[in-house]
């Protein structure tokens, strides 16, 4: 520990935004805030990953959760207009309980870990940088399309009907908004839209 | 040819695949839906009948076999094959297929195409347990069955369905789930879930006792065998006509078949030292079931109570077989009246299925121009309807086991054997012939015959051409296998020639 | 035409008849429909006579031919056959005979009834039940015939389905019968199980090697297997032939149309048990036992249920009340191993009850259904045919000398005074009592309906006439051979060994054989009667019977209130019928509702099924409380068993 | 030293910050949602590190299908989120107790 290399400096200055930045989200008041302070963990997570030298997944982990799902959050939070006063409320009462129950969970995850004694440094060692020219993404690509090609395509399908699901909870027909329905535009008869009127011709009188 | 596809898969498949495009008809076009189911049912039992002109009865082998991987992690196999037990199960349920077809087609009117559906799938998932030689295989239809019959019920039931079909599922799935044990206890033992292996493994008598228990659970719920019958009358009360038929034709018949495809061959030891469970069971069915018929008010509740009490001969029948073993105490041409017992209890469940089937087809012909189905609501039927009382006739004296009837086949049969196992077994048994009588013919008597009983009687119109057809169907059906049970019997002869033999031997370690 | 086909031919016949009738009724129409069943019977009686003449000329053998293989199980083949020898042959030309009668009779019986076609179907399909059962050569057919017989009666006694009383003795019939046929299958297993077969020939060969053989039926007890089976076989010969106490059907069965009565409750089925008996004669002769319970039932059936016959009022039940106490005649026969004997009875018995039967509904249809005979009287000025031919029936029927009754009843009751079986002397009483009785009861009848001043109203007084010719002329053809059918047959018959090649009489049993040392001719026969006491029992009924009903009426009634209890206790015939419902009828109700209500219901449903299901609604209605609804107590109670499940793994590590 | 067991106590403290979250905001779903997002980043946290140190790559595939279930969750979460604003104008959970007992 005397020696503390880059990557160590590293590794414990993200360690301590993200640790910061995830406690602030679980106190703040503010919804907004809340996620914008989770966008910061995310981000944090994100350069631990990179450490890691999962790179692929560190820059999924900003372009898609960051840049769409908690946009997404974003935009929840701000176009519902919520009340904030009633779901603060008992945050204070709530807190020994909580840190209680959060404590004793770190207390016995930390003795899982550490009371083996097999998962030090020793045991573990930070395996060797990859060499020049290796591409996390490229061996990510190639696992996943082929051992797991098959939960792959699933997840697409998951994701598909995620989409589907989350446009029929929210699709609502508005009376007042005008929209076309073709099905309906095909459907139509020509007895319904042409009226043949006889009239009388003119001058008959 | 015909004979080289593979007609198990076809016979199962095809009425599923028909029931998902009988689906697709939708709401709307139930003509198209009935139609369809119609074409569907027919071409099944049209693709059944070569495995009897192809069957070969003199092997008791496995025939038509089909096997292909299906969980190789679990080594579970889609394997398919018949021996003499399964194949006229198999075209009986074909044959009823098509019945509850025509039998439903004005009767139902709400969701046409969901009650056909469910018919097809059900006919598919009943060919499919009669055919599986996997374990897990059958134990998949075994359960998928209860689904269709459970919506038939819920949805064109009568008043208390879904008490009926809550208690129909709990009864059955709770039976079934032990024998679910003891396969996954088989499985560790050997390796595979192939039955024809269960039958070859050696297995420790104490082992077997609880096998057998668990079997036991899963078969006497579905036969029923007393105690555990109470869900039968409910069920066939409440459901429609189409699955009071398949539920007694067809669903009953599949504990028998358990108790000879899996009971007796798996534990033969066991069976050996628990028959006189059975037995005694059997016989409380029959004498016991008889009494508590004969005074039922409801019409549809008195067959029920009539099957369970039939099918006390199925059970009785199937396990005399030890008796006669220790009475003939090696000597094997006195033990070949064993033989018989198993025979008939085969033909009365064979019988029983075209008997009871009619019977609910009669009462649900009254049950549509009336709306009733208790027998104080009739009386002097016979007034307005002359053809439906000569076959409802005809299928109560079946019922009461007439000789040149169906019914008298098997049951003559079984009370042969059972008195060559013991005295007091043949009396008991043979007690039916009274009470059988006495509770077919009362009905008779209140429902068909005398003064017209009320004016809804009087408005009745005798049946018409597609119930004629249907009830006709059956009625040769039940008077041919009355006069001539022999090609059925040839059909079984093989394979309960083997089965006999292979339980004679001790499995014990 | 092979004999063969013949003997496939004389059953089908009446079938094909039947279900032509049967199913397309509407379209032939009633002639076509009494055309074709009668055809179907004649030809079929035809053949049956050709049968017998060749019987009797030897030109056939004694036939055993099986048709089709019923079907084959545990190695037992069970087939359809056919075995005619004289026995059988004699049978069939009864069946067919007074078959025919009852069906050309019938024509004008039914002529207004709407379900003539109907009926017509039924007793052509009796005709071929009953062939079957006579021509059966093994236990099964017989079965079959025995049953179908059984459902025809029912369908017949219900054949007028509006009326209660006719639905209700049909049940009551049915459900009789079937008490007796449970025996009779048992019986029937017994054979197979102790002989391997239920065909006759293998049966009656093996017999006398079996004769040893024993059955444990109450613990340690063996019975004799022989005295078992036959015992259990009599108990279904006492249901179709109505036996005390199985007799109860029979005079209810009264209530179908009076041909079927004269045909299947006179002449034909009731007699099938008779004729089972003696078809099973090599049995019945190994069991001295059974033979003597046969004997004794028979004794009561044929004195007791004659008593009845006298203070009956309906002419009908008079005539079933006199087949009863016939039967038993028949069945005391069987008893003392004289087996040609009753089948003698059954046969002139056959002919005069028929004729007796259709006398009386030649009688009824000219009252328009009237059959009290209190509303009856001086019928012979109008039905001279109807009364001489009643006359014909009623002495052949008590025995006078020369008519055909005589000279059965006389062979029987000779018979029994030869025995000396365990019970003759009961029985030799009770047959030659009887005879007192049947003479008494049968004048009685004639001088109520035939006799005496008419009693009916003036509207039916006015209407009265003769029957037609289809109604007179089987009461004619009847007639025949109930006055002379004894005299010639009786030599041949019991002293001649026609029955030699179907009947088996143990040497020491032969109480025929020791009758024929004494007999020299039927004349003989017939002059001799004067001396013997039979003879004037049945002048003194004839004496009596003419004193109280055709000069003294109020004789009767004096008698009547002399002896209430009596009077009592025959009116109620014993108190059988009260005791059946009471007793069966009702206790089966009864215990069907107490095992319905207190076991299904109530131990299975109430306690096990929704006992169960309560006890798990009662405990999840506790752990409900634990479900607020509020997602954050799911979440916490999530978390907590987290913390649990891993504070486990960390201790038990 | 970097060692496994730095990135494991990392996410075991996540994942305790996560459970913290839900009993602190019982009532605002949106953080509730935000907190389960939170349990899952240790989740992952784990998969990347062990995937890293064990030099085996499915447990970055498994992030891979994490963050796709994750995002597919996220997304349905919130539209019910949305319906349940509209039909109810709340998100206070303490008012969502239709699956109790009615009286409770």
């Amino acid at each position: 520990m005397l020696a503390m290399g880059v990557i160590e400096i590293l590794f414990f200055l993200f360690s301590a935004v993200m640790v910061a930045a995830a406690t602030m989200v679980i106190t703040v008041r503010n919804p907004v805030y809340a996620a914008l302070f989770l966008v910061l963990t995310f981000f944090s997570a994100a350069a631990l990953w990179m450490l890691l030298e999962a790179e692929f997944l560190a820059i999924i982990l900003v372009l898609v959760y960051v840049g769409a799902v908690m946009v997404l959050f974003l935009f929840v939070v701000m176009m519902l207009d919520i009340n904030l006063t009633p779901l603060k409320e008992g945050f204070t009462r709530y807190l020994p309980v909580g840190l209680l129950v959060a404590l004793a969970m770190l207390a016995e995850l930390v003795l899982v870990l550490w009371s083996r004694g097999k998962l030090g440094p020793e045991d573990y060692p930070l395996p060797t940088p990859r060499e020049q020219g290796y591409s996390n993404t490229q061996a990510v690509g190639e696992w996943l399309y082929t051992n797991y090609l098959w939960p792959f395509e699933i997840a697409g399908i998951v994701l598909l009907v995620a989409i589907v699901v989350a446009i029929m909870l929210t699709l609502r027909k508005r009376p007042e908004s005008k929209h076309q329905n073709p099905a309906q535009q095909v459907k139509v008869r020509r007895s319904e839209r042409v009226r043949l009127v006889k009239m009388p011709a003119e001058g008959g009188e | 040819m015909i004979a080289d596809l593979p007609l198990l898969s076809i016979l199962i498949w095809l009425p599923i695949v028909g029931a998902l495009l009988v689906l697709f008809t939708g709401d709307a076009r139930p003509q198209t839906a009935r139609w369809l189911a119609l074409i569907v049912s027919l071409l099944t039992f049209l693709l059944s009948l070569p495995l009897w002109t192809g069957f070969d009865v003199s092997t008791a082998a496995m025939q038509f076999q089909e096997k292909k991987p299906w969980i190789e992690a679990f080594n579970i196999h889609y394997h398919l094959g018949i021996d003499g037990f399964s194949m006229p199960l198999i075209l009986l349920t074909s044959f009823f297929g098509v019945l509850v077809v025509i039998a439903g087609w004005q009767v139902i009117q709400n969701k046409v195409h969901q009650y056909m559906a469910n018919f097809l799938l059900l006919e598919g998932l009943m060919i499919g347990v009669f055919s599986a030689l996997d374990a897990m295989l059958f134990y998949v239809f075994f359960e998928a069955m209860l689904i269709p019959m459970f919506l038939v019920i819920g949805m064109w039931g009568g008043p208390r369905r879904v008490y009926a079909t809550i208690k129909f599922f709990l009864y059955t799935f709770l039976g079934s789930v032990f024998m679910l044990v003891g396969l996954i206890w088989l499985y560790l033992q050997s390796g595979s879930f192939s039955i024809l292996d269960f039958h070859q493994l050696p297995i420790g008598i104490t082992a077997q006792k609880w096998l057998f228990l668990g079997f036991l659970a899963a078969f006497a719920v579905k036969v029923p065998m007393f105690p555990v019958h109470t869900w039968l009358p409910d069920a066939h009360v409440e459901a429609p006509t189409g699955g009071s038929v398949i539920l007694a034709a067809i669903m009953l018949k599949i504990g028998g078949y358990g108790f000879v495809r899996f009971s007796l061959p798996i534990t033969p030891d066991a069976s050996a030292a628990l028959d006189w469970l059975v037995i005694a069971l059997s016989l409380i069915a029959i004498v016991y079931i008889g009494f508590v018929a004969l005074v039922q008010k409801d019409m549809k509740k008195l067959i029920a109570y009539s099957s369970i009490s039939h099918m006390g001969f199925v059970t009785l029948g199937l396990f005399i077989a030890f008796a006669i073993f220790m009475k003939a105490a090696g000597n094997p041409e006195s033990g070949r009246m064993a033989a018989m017992g198993v025979e008939g209890a085969m033909v009365q469940m064979i019988s029983h299925g075209f008997i009871s089937g009619a019977l609910f087809l009669c009462v649900g012909v009254l049950y549509d121009r009336v709306h009733s189905r208790m027998i104080k609501d009739y009386g002097g039927v016979v007034n307005a309807m002359p053809w439906f009382a000569f076959f409802a006739v005809l299928f109560f004296m079946a019922n009461s086991g007439l000789p040149g009837t169906s019914g008298f086949v098997g049951e003559f049969m079984v009370i042969l054997a059972a008195f060559k196992a013991n005295f007091w077994f043949a009396f008991l048994a043979g007690m039916t012939l009274i009470l059988g009588a006495a509770y077919s013919l009362w009905l008779v008597k209140r429902v068909i015959f005398g003064e017209v009983g009320n004016d809804n009687v009087a408005a009745l119109k005798d049946i018409n051409a597609r119930e004629a057809l249907v009830l006709g169907v059956l009625a040769v059906a039940v008077l041919l296998l009355g006069v001539w049970p022999q090609p059925l019997l040839e059909v079984m002869h093989a394979t309960v020639d083997h089965l006999l033999a292979h339980i004679a031997q001790s499995k014990v370690i | 035409m092979s004999l063969k086909t013949i003997l496939i031919l004389i059953p089908l016949l009446p079938l094909i008849g039947a279900v032509i009738a049967g199913f397309f009724r509407n379209r032939i129409g009633r002639a076509g429909a009494h055309w074709v069943t009668i055809l179907g019977v004649a030809a079929s009686c035809v053949l049956s006579g050709y049968v017998l003449k060749g019987h009797i000329d030897g030109s056939i053998g004694t036939i055993n031919e099986t048709i089709y293989t019923w079907g084959v199980s545990g190695g037992i083949h069970f087939q359809v056959g056919f075995l005619v020898d004289h026995l059988t042959s004699l049978m069939m030309v009864v069946v067919t005979f007074v078959s025919l009668m009852v069906h050309i009779y019938t024509i004008g019986y039914m002529h207004d009834d709407p379900g003539y076609q109907r009926f017509f179907s039924y007793i052509a399909l009796f005709t071929f039940s009953m062939l079957m059962l006579v021509m059966s050569n093994n236990f099964m057919q017989l079965f079959f015939g025995w049953e179908a017989v059984g459902l025809v009666s029912y369908l017949l006694i219900g054949f007028w389905f509006k009326k209660e009383s006719a639905i209700f003795a049909n049940l009551k019939a049915f459900l009789v019968n079937r008490v007796g046929d449970f025996g009779f299958l048992l019986g029937i297993a017994a054979v197979l199980v102790t002989f391997g077969s239920l065909d006759y020939g293998t049966v009656f060969a093996a017999a006398p090697d079996k004769a040893a053989d024993t059955i444990s039926i109450f613990g340690g007890a063996e019975w004799s297997m022989m005295t078992f089976i036959c015992v259990c076989l009599f108990i279904g010969a006492m249901g179709k032939s109505a036996q005390a106490p199985l007799h109860v059907w029979l005079p209810d069965s009264m209530e179908g149309p009076t041909p079927i009565s004269a045909l299947i409750h006179a002449a034909t089925m009731v007699t099938a048990g008779i004729f089972m008996v003696a078809r099973m004669s090599p049995l019945f002769e190994l069991s001295d036992a059974a033979l003597s319970f046969v004997m004794v039932i028979g004794a009561v059936t044929a004195f007791f249920m004659g008593l009845i016959g006298i203070v009956q009022n309906d002419i009908k039940r008079v005539v079933a009340y006199s087949t009863l106490s016939q039967l038993g005649y028949m069945t005391v026969a069987l008893g003392v191993s004289a087996y040609s004997a009753a089948i003698f009875h059954l046969m002139t018995h056959a002919f005069f009850k028929a004729l007796l039967f259709l006398g009386a509904g030649s009688v009824i249809i000219a009252l328009h259904h009237q059959q009290d005979m209190r509303e009856m009287g001086g019928l012979r000025k109008w039905m001279p045919v109807t009364w001489i031919t009643a006359w014909i029936g009623t002495l052949a029927l008590i025995g006078f000398p020369f008519f055909s009754g005589f000279y059965s009843k006389d062979a029987i009751i000779e018979a029994v005074h030869e025995s000396s079986r365990f019970g003759s002397g009961f029985a030799y009483w009770a047959v030659v009592l009887g005879v007192f009785v049947t003479a008494l009861y049968s004048f009685r009848l004639l001088y109520l309906s035939f006799h005496g001043k008419p009693r009916m109203d003036a509207h039916t007084r006015g209407h009265l006439h003769e029957s037609p010719l289809v109604v007179t002329v089987p009461l004619i053809l009847l007639a025949i051979p109930s006055v002379a059918i004894g005299y010639f047959t009786i030599e041949p018959m019991l002293f001649g060994g026609w029955l030699d090649g179907a009947i088996h009489v143990a040497e020491k049993n032969d109480v025929l054989a020791a009758l024929g040392h004494h007999f020299h001719g039927a004349t003989g026969m017939a002059t001799h009667a004067v001396q013997t006491l039979p003879f004037w029992l049945m002048v003194a009924g004839f004496a009596v019977a003419t004193l109280v009903y055709l000069f003294r009426p109020q004789i009767a009634d004096r008698v009547r209130q002399m002896v209430p209890g009596i009077y009592r206790l025959l009116d109620n015939k014993y108190y059988f019928d009260q005791f059946n419902q009471k007793f069966f009828a009702s206790g089966a109700v009864r215990i069907g509702q107490q095992l319905w209500n207190k076991a299904d219901a109530g131990l299975i449903d109430g306690g096990l099924v929704n006992g169960s299901a309560k006890a798990i609604g009662w405990l999840s209605g506790i752990v409900r409380k634990v479900q607020s609804g509020y997602l954050y107590h799911y979440a916490f109670a999530m978390i907590i068993g987290l913390i649990g499940i891993l504070g486990v793994w960390v201790v038990m590590r | 030293m970097l060692s496994l067991a730095h990135f494991l106590t990392l996410g075991a403290i996540l994942l305790c910050l996560g459970v913290a979250g839900i009993f602190l905001n019982r009532k605002n779903v949106i953080i509730l949602l935000m907190a389960i997002e939170l349990m899952l980043l240790s989740v992952n946290m784990n998969f990347v590190a062990f995937s890293r140190f064990l030099d085996n790559l499915d447990g970055q595939v498994f992030v891979f299908f994490i963050l796709t279930v994750a995002a597919a969750e996220a997304a349905i979460g919130l539209a019910i989120l949305v319906a349940l604003f509209r039909n109810r104008q709340t998100i206070n959970v303490a008012e969502l107790d239709e699956l109790g007992e009615g009286e409770a």
